[in-house]
């Protein structure tokens, strides 16, 4: 309920920007364009969701990038060039990757260092290793149209509907956002998850298992990332080490914070993600789409968009309570 | 029903923090359907002592046996799980999420394919509330909630648990005299089913009634340990304090002008405009039930709360909402809740002293006049009493009542006009509380007007001249203290008619 | 000035190859270096600066402390980092490669001329759209002088201008002419799922686009991933730079209808044959004018297989 | 006191490293080879100071090195493109700067919304702007040495030293790190910006204007940003907008939690920063002068090498304090 009201600033902003680019390029609502933005979309929304269990914990993850880039690079490299089978590929690589995530919680919690040095450390190390192992090489799935491959860029025809199918990443991404609305809202551990961000010493008194929690918060952050390297790279069809993923911890963290997040904790919901991570990538989208918008400044336009989105989500929250009280 | 075999006990436990020994071997056993007290000074080592019992703490030397057995907590999770509860001196919720989910969080109840069940919660939630005598919407978060409100919710989280040994850190330092029998009266519930309750308060009043044996510690130290009859007021004041305190006698003073004016005031918890004039050497009580409204208007007054009306000083309009203008027309305003809004935990004892005033004690061009804070600092540690004597500690290193008295000197360090305080004593030892009201008399003789709430019936009778008693954020009594009683004060509070 | 170390008479010389970023194409030229090195002996460092210019400096910098005896730089802000080049070559012997910078005090260029690789590549456009239409330029940055040139040879090429590296058409300009028309230049920062999305936006914006031109080695494959998934493969004419596997099986394949490749191996490989004479004196592989070219060579479905015979026997495939 | 002990580990870390490429590359102790270094140190010990202003009092800034771009591309835009002097543009700028940064601080004490979003727009708005501005086009001096550029990469030689000279960079910082130290330790503004850091409520309660000071905090961080661009420029020469101060925010905020910044805020020393700066800056050095690392591994070496500084930071203020307590 209170959750709720938060998204509305970014939900209108979201409508509005998809109005004004339908205005000025019809293309925009075409079947094949709206499932370039689904397909986006998924794959930024899987990432922020990831985000977003860390950042509700008071904690934050910047290593999402760069571990996108190890599995996105391990993928190929392992299936094309040393030549492992896809079925040991895919869940070796997401066991690593909730493995580093785990790792990431256990020093966070164990040695009580800073997420923020922790995952930043995670950034450097995870980046550096796929380029010294990929020796700086592009890696990729090559002309064979792997099985596989449709995971990332497969589309689902939903009978009656023609010229319009749903794409594979989106299909994920619903079932990944309705297991951690589940677990976020109506179970034991989202409940503490929460409390832990609220307040850890509260949390601990009451007998929360803190370490646990976390250690598990990142490690699923570690997991949805994993998913979303393979994803990235099943869709693009090749990864380059030195940039893949590059600054893909700031668009998942960016669709956490819009979506309602608090960097202090304690606060989150899985919509506001999604609605998130959409709006920059219609924003994205609408620039190409629009004539007359240099490409150069495409930056400039999502950071403007996204601080008018958070002024009207602020706005909006001050008109509805209308008591103030300094705190 | 006192069972012989202790349920939980400390064998010669010490804790050292650096230098400072905060217990030093001190032997406990507790029993089931017992309720022992622990009593002693600010910074005898209470609060650590229960922290070593219920594993915050790790002991030093020595062990904790728990039902014949040593153990080794790690935390507040292994204590639980052992049935021991622990409420903290300080309170410890989380302030975004409901009431409801802050009662249950740790033992929510689960339905459906693992699950939380809601229904269940709130029935749970409701039924921990009834016991306190809180009424509250489940749902609002407890950020939204009074001091007082939040801390019978801390208390009825502990109550309503499986606990064997239930700790409570001076659960009613905030508490009226109605919640504070209420409480009373579940914790003897508690023991009469058999569980056995440590408490830890300064209102020996408390310990009189419901205490079976008290243990009275000193500077870590145990010094006496009293069984049931032997519990007795003076004896226990001998005790802690190593002397006997002689009853305030207090000079005559006359009141003068009117130094702090309020007319008109409403705010979102005062429905009805509040007229009320404090003058020069006049002290008056604001007393009322937890969740009265008697915080809000002291924030109000002071400019953290959004009001509308006139509030003047000295003849001088106060704007709403600048803290900082207040401070410079001589206004000053000792908070309810010291960890969150008086202190910043890990700056020293002597940064905190001057911070409110470090305008004034800085030289040119906004430098720090360092050897005039260190003046400062050391006047209120000595003139406070703090323990330890020292000024470059951090100031989550002292015990709570230390704190609470830097978060007193602080503001006397400025020589406001007018002060405003907030449960003044709260978590004060019977001695340095006599000082510290003592502190206020000679103020108000030097001319400044008091405007205070406190929940402690003795403290309003002893020290105000006149008691303004709120129900429900609207003034229902403005009384001359001299002429009334508890029992029409109480009334008033509640809403009632004054007989 | 500076401390370098004075070189061991005996020792093989210490050669530094530096290359603007981090690529494939770079990958292939450290191959040449490596492979020229052990054959001619000299002992040969490789660097990719990930972080562009300011990175750039730091490595050279960081080589010239190490004391190296000759260095191949390719700049990749040949005007204002003259004056840097000047001090790098005061120090050792300085050449550079892929990007020139004539002012500097370097000894020789090895590279193509990129200018003229884009007009062959505009060439190839013509051919594979001889009646013109809507065009679409892909790249991963502007700010680079190869791939800033590359794209004016190709507008210039297909719309029928004369030769003029010095001219420059903004991206957010209409470019049109000779039946052409080029909608956009899009760059994507080498973020490859920008770079593919990037693609996917102009095929929703342009229903009638003609042609896409990949300028840099990794667009060519997204163009085409694009192009599968929204079932418009061979449909939309594309055309390409370097040598990536899957331009490559692309004009195999008809997907593709050619590509411009340089020569990194050679790059590599001649840089290092160059310095490794000079150190010893010998100034005869120099030519007149400065300029070792390593011609740029169109690829088209007849030549593809031998190409890839030939790269894959030098990357010991 | 307290503060000193918490810099120990990394104190060593950095002497390991030094004393171990030393070792193995002896010209790492050329007296150019530490001019170099101290030059480096000094730029991003500017921006790391910024940072950590910002970080004390509990916020963030990543707008840093879009900011550097920003300032860094207009530089040399204005003054040879446009044609402006050197007199004009460099107060200009720098007062733009302190503007922008002045902007973020209202942005998060007005309107209460989070310093993390806030900078993460201003990252996306000032590299858009700045590319938008420039079109795509770099920047640079050109070949003309301007008096302006000795800042940058000017030497000041030592009376009855030779060979080695001091950066002008080095004594820009130490001027900025001694006032910054002043401010910090010895001002009524420094304690205020600890104090809300510490507590912010606590702080108002005292009466503490504390928007004033953040607000003050904000816009100093973007003048030291502001100065760090105006010098990398200078240094470089020429700057690219997409890539000009890319991840520098990352590098100054490692800077300021290495050297002991909590981003709880409250905390922070300015020896700490030059020491963090220092340290990544000589690791950078340590990977090309040492052979036989190749470069594709650098990331993972400095994020290996920060990793285990903070760790070996942790494990010695866990046996210098005796003591364990919860919370
Ligand atoms: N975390 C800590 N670090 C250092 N010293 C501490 C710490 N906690 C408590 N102390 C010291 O231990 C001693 C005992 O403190 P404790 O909190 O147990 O006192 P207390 O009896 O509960 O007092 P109060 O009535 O004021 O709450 C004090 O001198 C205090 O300064
Ligand atoms: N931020 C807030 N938003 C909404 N309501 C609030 C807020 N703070 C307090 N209240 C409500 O205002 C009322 C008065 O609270 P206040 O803290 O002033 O009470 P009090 O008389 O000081 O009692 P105590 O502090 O002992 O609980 C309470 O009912 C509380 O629920
Ligand atoms: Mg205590
Ligand atoms: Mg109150």
């Amino acid at each position: 309920m209170r959750d709720e009201r938060k998204l509305l600033g970014i939900l209108g902003v979201l409508v509005a920007v998809a109005v004004v680019t339908t205005l000025f390029s019809p293309s925009f609502v075409s079947a094949y364009n709206i499932e370039n933005l689904l397909r986006r979309s998924a794959l930024f929304g899987i990432i922020g969701i990831g985000a977003s269990l860390v950042i509700i914990t008071g904690g934050i993850d910047l290593s999402i990038g760069s571990l996108i880039c190890l599995v996105g690079c391990l993928t190929p490299w392992l299936i094309t060039v040393v030549g492992v089978t896809p079925w040991l590929v895919v869940p070796a690589l997401l066991i690593l990757a909730t493995l580093l995530g785990m790792c990431h919680g256990l020093l966070v919690t164990r040695l009580k260092l800073q997420p923020f040095l922790v995952t930043l450390c995670g950034l450097f190390i995870y980046r550096g290793l796929t380029r010294g192992i990929l020796a700086d090489n592009t890696a990729g799935f090559g002309t064979e149209g792997s099985a596989l491959r449709t995971l990332g860029n497969g589309r689902i025809h939903l009978p009656g509907i023609d010229g319009f199918a749903l794409p594979a990443p989106l299909v994920i991404l619903i079932v990944i956002a309705v297991i951690s609305w589940l677990l976020l809202n109506r179970t034991v551990w989202g409940r503490h998850l929460k409390a832990i961000g609220c307040n850890e010493t509260a949390a601990r008194h009451c007998g929360i298992a803190v370490d646990r929690v976390k250690i598990g918060a990142y490690a699923l952050c570690g997991l949805l990332t994993g998913i979303g390297g393979l994803l990235f790279v099943l869709d693009t069809g090749s990864a380059q080490p030195s940039n893949f993923g590059n600054f893909y911890e700031l668009y998942a963290i960016a669709a956490a914070v819009l979506g309602g997040c608090s960097l202090r904790g304690g606060e989150g919901s899985i919509i506001g993600v999604l609605i998130g991570a959409t709006l920059v990538q219609v924003l994205r989208n609408a620039i190409v789409l629009i004539d007359g918008i240099p490409d150069s400044i495409e930056f400039a336009v999502i950071g403007g968009i996204i601080l008018i989105a958070v002024i009207a989500d602020e706005a909006i929250r001050r008109f509805t309570t209308a008591h103030k009280s300094l705190k | 029903m006192t069972s012989s075999e202790p349920l939980i006990e400390a064998c010669s436990v010490t804790k050292r923090f650096g230098g400072v020994c905060a217990v030093d071997a001190v032997s406990l056993s507790i029993r089931g359907g017992e309720i022992t007290a622990i009593i002693g000074e600010n910074g005898a080592g209470k609060s650590t002592l229960v922290k070593l019992l219920c594993g915050v703490h790790r002991a030093d030397e020595g062990e904790v046996r728990i039902d014949g057995q040593t153990v080794a907590m790690n935390g507040p999770a292994d204590a639980l799980s052992l049935g021991i509860a622990h409420i903290p001196q300080e309170l410890e919720l989380c302030d975004a999420m409901s009431v409801s989910q802050n009662l249950l969080l740790g033992c929510e109840p689960i339905g459906r394919f693992g699950l939380i069940d809601e229904d269940q919660c709130l029935r749970q939630a409701r039924h921990s509330l009834e016991k306190v005598s809180l009424e509250i919407p489940l749902d609002v978060p407890v950020r939204d909630l009074g001091h007082g409100q939040r801390q019978l919710i801390a208390i009825a989280r502990a109550l309503d648990g499986d606990a064997r040994v239930l700790f409570l850190d001076e659960p009613t330092a905030t508490l009226s005299p109605a919640e504070t029998t209420i409480l009373l009266d579940q914790i003897v519930a508690m023991k009469t089913a058999g569980a056995a309750i440590v408490l830890i308060t300064h209102r020996l009043a408390e310990v009189e009634q419901v205490a079976d044996r008290v243990m009275v510690l000193r500077d870590g130290h145990p010094v006496a340990s009293l069984a049931g009859d032997e519990v007795e007021r003076s004896e226990m004041v001998r005790l802690m304090v190593g002397r006997d305190l002689e009853p305030i006698q207090e000079q005559e003073t006359t009141s003068g002008e009117v130094r702090l004016l309020i007319k008109d005031l409403t705010s979102s918890a005062h429905p009805d405009p509040i007229h009320l004039e404090v003058r020069a050497g006049e002290r008056i009580a604001l007393a009322g039930l937890v969740g009265a409204g008697r915080s809000e208007l002291l924030e109000a007054l002071f400019g953290l709360r959004d009001r509308t009306g006139v509030v003047e000083v000295d003849g001088i309009t106060i704007p709403p909402i600048d803290p900082a203008r207040s401070v410079e027309m001589g206004l000053a305003l000792v908070p309810e809740e010291r960890a969150s809004q008086g202190l910043a935990l890990q700056m020293t004892v002597e940064q905190n002293a001057v911070l409110p005033g470090i305008h004034r004690h800085g030289g040119a061009f906004g430098w720090l006049e360092r050897r005039a804070g260190e003046k400062v600092a050391r006047q209120l540690v000595e003139s406070l009493d703090v323990r330890p004597a020292a000024t470059d500690l951090a100031v989550s290193e002292l015990s709570g009542g230390n704190q609470q008295k830097v978060v007193i000197g602080k503001w006397l360090a400025l020589h406001p006009g007018v002060l405003l305080l907030d449960e003044p004593t709260r978590g004060v030892d019977v001695g340095a509380r006599e000082e510290l009201h003592q502190r206020l008399m000679q103020l108000s003789k030097d001319g400044v007007a008091i405007l205070f709430s406190s929940s402690e019936m003795e403290e309003v009778l002893s020290l105000s001249h006149r008691v303004v008693v709120l129900h429900e954020g609207r003034i229902t009594g403005n009384l001359t203290t001299s002429n009334t009683s508890e029992e029409q004060i109480m009334a008033l509070a509640t809403g009632g008619d004054p007989r | 000035k500076g401390s370098v170390v004075p070189p061991d008479a005996n020792a093989a010389p210490k050669l530094a190859f530096v290359t603007n970023g981090v690529a494939d194409f770079w990958v292939l030229a450290g191959k040449g270096v490596q492979d020229s090195a052990s054959e001619i002996g000299v002992d040969a460092s490789f660097h990719m600066p990930p972080d562009g210019l300011a990175d750039q400096k730091r490595i050279i910098e960081d080589l010239m402390v190490k004391g190296v005896d000759g260095i191949a730089v390719s700049p990749i802000d040949p005007v204002n980092q003259t004056p840097f080049l000047d001090r790098i070559a005061e120090q050792t012997l300085l050449i550079t490669h892929d990007s020139d910078a004539p002012d500097s005090k370097r000894i020789c260029f090895v590279g193509v001329d990129n200018y003229e690789a884009g007009r062959m590549c505009g060439e190839l456009v013509e051919e594979a759209l001889p009646n013109g239409g809507k065009v679409a330029i892909f790249v991963g940055r502007l700010e680079q002088d190869n791939a800033r040139l590359r794209r004016q040879g190709v507008i210039d090429q297909i719309l029928g201008r004369e030769w003029d590296s010095s001219r420059y058409d903004k991206p957010g300009e209409k470019i049109a002419g000779n039946g052409f028309e080029v909608v956009a230049t899009l760059t994507d920062q080498f973020d490859m799922a920008k770079g593919k999305a990037n693609v996917e936006d102009i095929l929703s914006r342009h229903d009638d686009i003609a042609g896409c031109i990949g300028l840099f080695a990794y667009n060519t494959p997204l163009i085409l991933e694009a192009l599968e998934q929204s079932g418009r493969s061979g449909k939309v004419k594309v055309i390409s730079f370097d040598e990536d596997e899957r331009t490559l099986q692309g004009i195999i394949d008809g997907t593709v209808h050619g590509t411009i490749v340089q020569n990194p191996y050679e790059y590599g490989a001649a840089s290092m044959r160059l310095l490794k004479a000079l150190t010893s004196g010998d100034r005869s592989g120099i030519p007149e004018n400065g300029i070792f070219k390593v011609p740029a060579r169109t690829i088209r479905k007849a030549e593809v297989e031998s190409f890839r015979e030939d790269m894959r026997k030098k990357l010991g495939k």
